[in-house]
């Protein structure tokens, strides 16, 4: 889940309430997306890189938070993909 | 209009090391200030400029011309950024207008700090209370262009993301810049006021400093706005013209509230910086989040790629002529 | 698999000693485990932020890691996850 | 996908070649791989950390840019492998 | 007690900053000052704090009242701890009262330089051999918390993490910021007796450039404090009142040591603050590593949420007037 | 040569800065500098020496000396590669000893400074062209290198990387360190001769840090030197006696240069410190982007972990013995 720093509260707050077990975010990303153009843009004085979150939960849980996150994004930009992943 | 103050303002330092970080992205050289070496340098000028200004105007009292000077200042961050939706309508979308506009309404701080640097180089005085003004100035720009965004387009905007009037201003009063620009302002009042001896304890760091940290700061402007440069093309024609013709027009009416505000030279050279200058940092922060609707890149490559090495460059050496043109003459 | 910057060099020595072929780490991580807080309050002067490391190896070599990170991740607090990937 | 981010520049032009819908930078990273040596020799004045770069895409796409990317890896350094990801 | 000096601490710019900076995160501003910018200011001040305490030392000579002081500092270190956790464990696990306890036997050298500040400020001369105090007392606090941990629950923990002295002793000694600042102050010991015109070099970066980088990271410290406070709501009142009363009780007890080591005031002054003071990095990088057990949250919170701000703002004006108060007593 | 210079040299507060940053690697200590702190540091004192370059060369104009030295510099610079080349070959491929001869015939800035403030510890003047030779040495010695792996193993290499010309000058002259040290000196030079009374006003910045600001760098490289130290190990006897013996030896072939160029012992000093020293910061980037054939271990650990401490720690004063020794001898 790739997203801009900017909206990282409201996202995170979105997790919060779907109760997830857990997640981590790692600050600093850049990239570019279909239509917008080059995060890097608004790194430059420490505002505004991307983020990428990674979240391991249950199937349940993802269809809950589904919606929020998809709106979330679409408004401000960003991508969130699902992956399988079993405990180590 | 002689050539020579312009050459004069290209040797000082700050402006050198500015067209050195810009030649440097020219040449395609892997000169880079890593994040958030910049910050430290934007946090530093801002801490330091505040802190002499607030120290500045506590010595100097509250003049007559502090108040009138201050409304003004407010008056023309509101204002431009209207002249400038009118003029931007003509080409872009109600989102993209306002986000530019709010941006040309609002200050540069950094801007402001070359014209200070020139002016003392030029052995013209100025008052601190001018911070006050660049304090002033960003804010109401912002909540203009969101204004803007909030009746013009009401219609197109998704129901949820409803702006809220206190979240603009929380978004224009309560952003990092604003806030410790005016914050070390009221720290350098009241250390002058209450504890004098702090002043010297501090003037190494925000005084002495402060000349060379502008300097790597503006090698490192010179990188960032090169880099922004070439996304301009993309922008049209229309935009550059705007982004040249924009501050000029804004200065030109800001030598004359600053000659009815009866002004001296260099605090009318300083009224004219703000209303010149653009923001590439408060403003698109702010823009970002409330308009994600507009192009980052608009508003970015325009202010930052174009605006602000032309004030620096050439933009500061102009208004000072302007400004010992206009301000002489008799009075109105 | 993702855990505090402090535990790295135990689980780079777990690593070096079952042979993989090569890890990559991402500092500064930050994130909210199941119990324990946030762990940004450790960020806050530079000590103690979480590590992303990932490892690309056989399904053979996790075998022989699993019990000494597992522990290692357990008593310190992190996740492992394992997702299939392929060689591009 | 990992390499050295003084190869990011190469690497960035063959996604954009290849018309990829987005992609995502993170800088910073280090590790080790099977021969050479660890990269965070060469962080410590800012040089060279490996970049991690993240994208999602179609099938086809990858098709496209496999060999261009092979050819920068196994010249430079770098590892890049393939998950399966279904969007959010 | 009256109300003035602690009027003027809040108004010396150090104190004002940090204001700025908590106030900031009460009205949710955006300032922040990114990792790894605060690092940078922490290592300096340590550094300078103890090349300037180095310099002090050897100009000063070792007088009879160092051995003695810097005795008792280590004594303090502790005794602190044991009676914190004894108090602790009415409500807490053995993990947490030593982590917590470690924490207030331990120091904050922000807190030792603000004291400095305020001294300067008034105009109290103090020496640097209490730079050596400082050092010392990071380290005896560190074991203490470890060995309470291995003699009080040696039961409950996993066999393979039994602590082994030899990791004890390397986690408290050879701590980053304690070995900073020791060596710096060896280094600043060596400057003075074999190369006396390297220290007029050095001036402009540890000497003059001080007061102003403690304000920026005061600063940061403002925010991170403010962010922190809010996750004291979870540890209850009881940790809460502890934060508040330790550092009074530790002060306490201080000020009559100061008082029987015939320290003068401003020497005793920072006797004082550095009994009350509790650590927020050493300590707390320590126990996340060896005590995982112990809730960060609550050793951080309660050291960096409530009791710094107390000490910087309220604390240090009050253990003056307790010193000037004490002190001059007749002799015991 | 006796003893005494080298103590004199080891308790110089730069110095013991290195020391103690090698020492905590030592001990294990989690003392550390993030990134990208040091690149603040180096940034600032290839800025600064840069500026300050300059003015001295604008004060003093160009003097007879000032052709023939800086040819006499590129010339080494040139030279040295390929005698580190021919050596390198008996035990390592092209590509490793390009790359290893490469970084001996640059320089390192960092040693540089050292040599400098040593000569001011030691109150013998030096001339400002004297960086001019330290920024024109870092080029040569990279395109060398990068013909030798051209010319010497045209025949290993895939095809599609065959290097231009193009790409060697680029990888060679724009490096972002070259870059910034002769930009820095071109300001300075202007600054002086058309805006004097900018360079009091960046002397603070510029002069007045520049020690501190060497010795919290020099903390760091001792840290990393430290660190990369035991890589050596891997790399055999053959390298270990290489990263030692080559310094040595460039020496003595610089100080009969010197001699024959009659530079006072100051500028000596500085020439031969040029010629000793090795490069571990743009000769490493620009190999690893050009020649990633060779390991970098072997360039980084020999030139960092071992030639950079000798020089730093020994090699200055011993040079400095050498030049008192050679340079009074009675002319050729
Ligand atoms: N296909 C993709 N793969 C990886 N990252 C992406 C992709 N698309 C978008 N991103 C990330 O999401 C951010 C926002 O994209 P956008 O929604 O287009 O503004 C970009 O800056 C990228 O970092
Ligand atoms: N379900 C999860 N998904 C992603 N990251 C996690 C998850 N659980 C824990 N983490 C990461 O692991 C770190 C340590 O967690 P803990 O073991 O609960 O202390 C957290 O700070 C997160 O960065
Ligand atoms: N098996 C692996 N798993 C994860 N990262 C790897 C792996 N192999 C290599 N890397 C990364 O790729 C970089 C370059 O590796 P190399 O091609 O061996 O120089 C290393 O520094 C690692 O960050
Ligand atoms: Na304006
Ligand atoms: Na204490
Ligand atoms: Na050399």
């Amino acid at each position: 889940m790739i997203f801009s720093e900017r909206e990282l509260d409201a996202i995170i707050k979105t997790l919060e309430k779907a109760n997830v077990p857990g997640y981590t975010v790692m600050k600093h990303a850049t990239g570019r997306g279909p239509e917008r153009v080059v995060t890097e843009d608004m790194e430059f004085t420490g505002l505004g890189a991307n983020a990428h979150v990674i979240v391991f939960c249950e199937q349940e849980l993802i269809d809950k938070m589904r919606d929020n996150i998809r709106d979330d994004l679409s408004y401000y930009g960003g991508v969130a993909y699902i992956s399988e992943a079993t405990p180590l | 209009m002689e050539i020579n103050p312009i050459l004069q303002n290209v040797l000082a330092p700050p402006v050198l090391f500015f067209l050195i970080g810009a030649i440097s992205v020219l040449f395609k050289s892997d000169l880079e200030i890593p994040a958030p070496l910049p910050k430290l340098f934007s946090l530093y000028l801002l801490l330091a400029i505040g802190f002499k200004g607030g120290i500045e105007i506590q010595k100097s009292g509250f003049t007559d011309q502090v108040l009138p000077t201050l409304s003004a200042a407010i008056l023309m961050s509101l204002v431009i950024p209207l002249i400038g939706f009118l003029i931007l309508r003509y080409k872009f979308d109600v989102f993209n207008s306002a986000a530019i506009a709010a941006a040309y309404g609002s200050i540069s701080a950094v801007t402001f700090i070359s014209a200070e640097s020139f002016l003392e180089s030029q052995k013209i005085a100025f008052d601190g209370f001018m911070v006050g003004a660049l304090a002033l100035m960003e804010s109401p720009a912002i909540i203009v262009g969101l204004l803007l965004v909030k009746f013009a387009a009401p219609q197109n905007r998704p129901k949820s993301r409803k702006m809220h009037l206190s979240a603009i201003l929380h978004e224009s009063l309560l952003n990092g810049s604003v806030y410790l620009l005016l914050s070390s302002l009221i720290v350098g009042f009241l250390t002058a006021s209450s504890n004098p001896s702090g002043i010297a304890k501090m003037e190494p760091f925000t005084g002495q400093l402060f000349y060379g940290a502008e300097c790597f700061f503006l090698l490192d402007m010179g990188i960032v706005a090169a880099q922004r440069l070439p996304r301009l093309k993309n922008a049209g024609s229309f935009l550059i013209g705007f982004a040249i013709f924009m501050p000029l027009f804004n200065a030109f009416i800001g030598v004359f509230v600053a000659r009815f505000l009866s002004l001296e030279s260099g605090n009318a050279l300083l009224f004219v910086v703000l209303c010149a200058s653009a923001s590439y940092l408060a403003v698109p922060a702010a823009m970002r989040m409330t308009v994600p609707e507009a192009k980052s890149s608009y508003y970015i490559s325009t202010t930052l790629g174009l605006t602000f090495p032309f004030n620096i460059v050439l933009g500061i050496p102009i208004y000072m002529s302007l400004v010992n043109t206009i301000i002489p003459l008799s009075p109105l």
